[in-house]
């Protein structure tokens, strides 16, 4: 508005400062993720299932049962392309820069057969003329999983149906 | 002035701790799971939610998105108040009132685990003078103030001790509280270690991990769901000088504003008669003097004499703080609602070890929000 | 409910940068002309209800050191904030203090002064904890900071799944970024005006993550709005023509795209707005409104990024689902339409983030009012629908307003 | 069944960064450390004078306009002594190595307080009503650091 140069103060908010804590959710999840086993969490009380898991259920306000073996499933590897993105552009020193197009990277919110959420991945072996919603695609598994979410290293095109 | 008659009808604590081993969403949960279970109805017989969190305990922007679920609030009208809880309950409350809602859920909470300590106060401070000074935050401002106060009435440490003496024993006998001293004695007080002076340990309240949920109903639905309504006949809500410098620190003049039209709409025209059982919000035992006096419960200056005949212990004709009060737990955002809770637990006979004699009938019950009481709400319940 | 009116309306001038004043002073600003305008002094305030998006300025609940200046001193307080809704949020807590009967006249206001904060970092805060958890349990947190870079990240989402639905093009997102462009150019608290635009304009501009441009998005501004809402029997000594308050709503869904602590989420269609679509039902019974598509005359939905303009519009059920597009092709939004929306400009011109969902409101009182100036719909206004969205477009919340009070 | 124990704590080295304007007030009243002077400003309609300085009486909720130079003694109104402060990174309060005194000041003809450090004194001298003067910098830039402390002013 003006040129004039204004007294301010610095200042900050300490994020670094904080815990947060969660449940530990994800621990059987990533213990199947290690034998190349996709893990859903059923709800108790309605039934939904949720991969990655959650600790409580928003729908029916129910405590979801961590150490109840039952309401483990193993779920499909296949699911489909809720949606997605392409990424055209990446932080750079003094702005952003424009990615060539073999840089493009693409991710996705995908449900997985029998689940009842989404999650976000990469989708790989895919060009931006043929990705769509809707799309069929397969989990992708790192050669030696670890037990960490990085196991399930991307997804890429189902290439057969049936 | 209300069209509507609203009531208390459940109402949930957490145990109060110093760290939970839990998330602050499943403490959430818990404390509403409870609520519910406690009322008899579930998640869909609800209307509204209002949360009471502030984004700088949580360590995150828009902390009621995640907790959506906890709170019971998928596909409700949710909202959240940025204050004590006790401002939420009046924001609940006016919701119901409009007839838009039948039933509401309030909660607050937060977890002092997981925040640094005392910085997010420092954050409310002047950004140009008083923030980056460093002088100033909640427990030396409220060390000037009981200086203050203590000058100005001749009110002695070891008077002032006799808040803590008396909240911290109260606790003892209240199970969630966090801060029980069944032992505690003038000597404990004042041999606890010096902060700013006079505020020693034993005068501040401690850093608290908790969670608290109230269920508020229309008249006719809380009778559906309870036979011992607890009904709010009168509330009060008011904003302060900010400028501690601006302020006449030895009394609280927003609280007196907020009790004066809680008073005047429950009919109350002489509180210490009136009023049965109260649960003040002290966050340092000087304040709960300052808040008798601006409760009007007795003379200005006469805070401590009150607290010495007894009138407000356990067994006296005016009990204050039977739960225990701030000082005995005090989860920012949480701690006013669980002074409603508490109040509304003695009118309805339910307050157990600490529940104070003789069937109160009305209660009065508060939340302060903001550096030494800045805003206060005020309610006034009766069964 | 008892009946609510807005009787004056203030905002100051929305710039990127107000580094002369702080941030007392800029809300100053908003509400000076409303008291001006109506002609009350504080004296005549029953209460302050106010709020902007927490964190994002560094300073925890700046209402304890402004509402003194605002005309709060010895008044009732309420601070609300819930993300992108925060105005709305905060409006709804007006309403329902005189709905409730406890006041009878209330002052609202929410600000945002993104210049002094850290816009980034106070979006990424929303997520920290849960991209924690992806780190802790050794995801690829590549992916997750590369497509969530600031709340776009979440939009492009959205935007894809909605094209594949409807079947319309980025070519109409250009169309509505440049006809909000032009818009924001006649109203005088816009902030980023481009009289003249087009869509090549627009669709000349970068291409930040597919399928949304740089010209498909929002500035960051600083500045603040304020309302005077009171009740029927003070309305009309106040007003002349106040616009009344005719229905509310909000709902709340869970956060769609990254769940809690990296959990999966059920909010899968992020297109699908189901919470806004049971706000606006519930709002508009309230209001006596059978049939929206009909009886609503003007619309504020809350348009951060042009596709939303889209969805809204079908969201707060103004036609059928997948007929957005075709309309807005064929007029029915623009000014001079069949059913204008976004006369303002919208969010994606002026985005004081707290501010925003409150002027939704205050730009359909305008309306109402008759006193929008060069921005005021062609056709008369009385019946309008005001929007705000929040959290990772998982807030919804929904006000009617008329030139009528509810009767009944 | 059996229940899973414990929680994941988490934290991530990240903070986020503030520039506030002051304001023009706050601009003006700096300015006036330039000359080692605190500047009041008084309200139209009350007379009361605020330090510091601002643009709004929020009783009258009148527009302040008049300035007053206040010079840089003024009274102990209020004080505490510090033994603890709040650690910047934990936010808990640490033991101080020297008690410090913390004071509300209120500047020779102004109706409010500000809140500084009194130094060059002991704790057990300090009290109400006595009177203080500024310390000031060296080097006087026209910024809040100008101002280092007070001191009884005998």
């Amino acid at each position: 508005m003006d040129k004039k140069e204004h007294i301010s103060v610095p200042g900050q908010w300490p994020l670094s400062s904080y815990t947060w804590k969660t449940e530990r959710f994800l621990d059987k999840y990533v213990e199947g993720l290690k034998e190349k086993k996709i893990l859903g969490l059923k709800c108790p009380d309605c039934g939904t299932v949720y991969s990655p898991p959650v600790s409580i259920c928003a729908k029916c306000h129910t405590r979801m049962r961590l150490g109840e073996e039952a309401d483990w499933i193993r779920v499909s590897e296949m699911g489909s392309v809720i949606t997605y993105t392409v990424i055209y552009t990446d932080v750079a020193p003094g702005g952003l820069k424009d990615l060539a197009p073999e840089e493009r990277r693409f991710f996705a919110l995908i449900q997985l057969d029998d689940v009842d959420t989404h999650f976000l991945t990469e989708l790989k072996e895919v060009s931006e003329g043929e990705i769509s919603v809707g799309m069929r695609v397969q989990a992708v598994w790192v050669d030696e999983p670890q037990g960490a979410l990085s196991d399930l290293a991307h997804f890429v095109p189902v290439e057969w149906s049936i | 002035m209300m069209d509507r008659r609203v009531a208390i009808v459940a109402y949930a604590q957490t145990s109060y701790e110093s760290k939970k081993d839990q998330s602050r969403e499943m403490m959430v949960y818990e404390a509403v799971r409870d609520l519910l279970e406690m009322a008899g109805i579930s998640k869909a017989e609800v209307d509204t939610v209002v949360s009471a969190q502030n984004d700088y305990l949580e360590g995150r922007t828009i902390s009621n998105m995640r907790t959506v679920g906890p709170l019971a609030a998928f596909m409700k009208d949710e909202t959240k108040v940025e204050m004590d809880g006790a401002f939420a309950a009046f924001y609940a409350l006016a919701r119901v009132l409009s007839g838009v809602h039948d039933i509401a859920i309030v909660a607050g909470e937060s977890m002092a685990s997981c925040y640094p300590a005392y910085l997010p106060m420092t954050w409310t401070l002047d950004p140009s003078f008083d923030r980056p000074n460093g002088f100033l935050n909640e427990v030396s401002a409220a060390a000037i103030q009981a200086g203050a106060y203590m000058e100005r009435y001749g009110v002695s440490e070891e008077q002032v001790a006799g808040v803590s003496v008396k909240n911290l024993g109260n606790a003892a006998k209240n199970p969630y509280a966090l801060r029980k001293m069944p032992d505690i004695d003038i000597d404990s007080v004042m041999g606890s270690r010096m902060l700013y002076s006079p505020i020693r340990e034993l005068n501040a309240y401690p850093l608290t991990d908790g969670a608290c949920a109230l269920l508020l109903a229309a008249e006719e639905k809380a009778s559906e769901i309870t036979d011992k309504p607890v009904w709010i006949e009168g509330v009060g809500n008011c904003h302060g000088y900010y400028h501690l410098g601006d302020r006449d620190l030895a009394g609280c003049d927003s609280l007196k504003t907020a009790a004066e039209a809680a008073y005047r709409m429950a009919g109350i025209k002489d509180p210490v008669k009136d009023i049965d059982v109260a649960e003040v919000h002290e966050d340092y035992s000087h304040e709960e003097l300052i808040f008798y006096e601006a409760l009007g419960l007795c003379k200005e200056g006469e805070g401590a004499g009150l607290l010495e005949e007894g009138t407000t212990a356990m067994q006296g004709s005016l009990p204050v703080n039977p739960s225990g009060g701030g000082l005995s737990a005090n989860p920012m955002c949480a701690t006013g609602l669980i002074r409603i809770v508490e109040a509304a637990m003695q009118l309805r006979g339910e307050a157990g070890e600490h529940q104070v004699p003789g069937e109160p009938a009305v209660a009065l019950a508060h939340g302060q929000n903001g550096i030494c009481a800045q805003q206060n709400a005020v309610f006034i319940l009766r069964r | 409910m008892r009946n609510v009116a807005v009787v004056g309306v203030g905002m100051s001038k929305h710039v990127s940068k107000r580094r002369d004043v702080n941030i007392p002073e800029l809300v100053y600003e908003a509400v000076r002309p409303c008291f001006d305008e109506t002609g009350l002094s504080p004296k005549d305030i029953d209460a302050l209800v106010t709020g902007n998006m927490p964190a994002f300025e560094g300073l925890n609940t700046p209402e304890l050191w402004g509402a003194g200046y605002w005309g709060g001193l010895r008044k009732p307080a309420l601070r609300i904030t819930t993300g992108g809704t925060t105005g709305m949020s905060v409006a709804h807590g007006a309403i329902y203090m005189v709905a409730s009967g406890l006041y009878d006249t209330v002052l609202t206001l929410a600000f945002e002064k993104q210049s002094d904060g850290d816009t980034t970092m106070g979006l990424n805060s929303v997520g920290l904890a849960d991209f924690a958890n992806v780190f802790e349990y050794k995801g690829d947190m590549e992916s997750v900071t590369l497509s969530f870079g600031g709340a776009i990240g979440l939009f492009v989402y959205q935007a894809a799944r909605y094209m594949a639905k409807s079947g319309c093009t980025i070519d109409h997102f250009d169309r509505a970024a440049a006809m909000l462009r032009n818009n924001a150019a006649k109203n005088p608290y816009a902030h980023l005006k481009q009289p003249g635009s087009t869509a090549e304009d627009i669709a000349a501009t970068r291409m930040l993550t597919y399928p949304l441009r740089y010209g498909h998005t929002c500035p960051a501004s600083d500045g603040a709005v304020a309302m005077i809402l009171t009740s029927e029997d003070r309305a009309g000594k106040i007003a002349d023509k106040p616009a009344w308050i005719k229905g509310l709503a909000a709902c709340s869904e869970v956060a769609t795209a990254i769940g809690e602590y990296g959990g999966g989420s059920i909010n899968i269609d992020p297109t699908e707005q189901r919470s806004c679509r049971f706000a606006a039902n519930k709002a508009y019974k309230m209001a006596g409104i059978e049939d929206p598509t009909r009886e609503i005359d003007l619309a504020e939905p809350y348009i951060p990024f042009a596709h939303l303009l889209f969805i809204y519009f079908e969201r707060l059920l103004l036609c059928k689902e997948g007929d957005a597009p075709r309309l807005f092709d064929e007029g029915v939004m623009d000014i001079e339409g069949d059913l204008p929306t976004c006369p303002s400009g919208a969010v994606m011109s002026t985005n004081a983030i707290g501010a925003s969902a409150m002027e939704r409101i205050a730009e359909c009182a305008l309306q109402i009012m008759g006193r929008a100036g060069e921005h005021q719909a062609s056709k008369e206004v009385h019946n309008a629908v005001a929007h705000g969205l929040g959290g990772a477009a998982n807030f919804n919340t929904v006000t009617v307003l008329g030139d009528k009070p509810n009767r009944g | 069944m059996q229940d899973v124990e414990g929680v994941v704590e988490l934290s991530l080295p990240m903070d986020a960064a503030f520039n506030w304007s002051v304001g023009a007030y706050m601009e003006r009243f700096f300015g006036g450390f330039k000359h080692k002077k605190f500047l009041g400003i008084k309200c139209p309609d009350c007379g009361k004078v605020f330090v510091p300085p601002r643009m709004i009486c929020e009783d009258c909720f009148a527009e302040t306009e008049e300035w007053l130079e206040l010079g840089d003694e003024g009274t102990v109104e209020g004080y505490t002594v510090a033994y603890v402060k709040v650690d910047e990174k934990t936010g808990g309060l640490a033991d101080l190595d020297e008690p410090e005194i913390i004071a509300l000041i209120k500047p020779e003809g102004a109706d409010t307080c500000l809140i500084h450090r009194i130094a060059e004194a002991n704790p057990e001298d300090i009290e109400v009503s006595m009177r203080v003067r500024a310390v000031w910098a060296e080097e006087i830039r026209g910024e809040l650091a100008d101002l280092r402390y007070f001191k009884p002013a005998t």
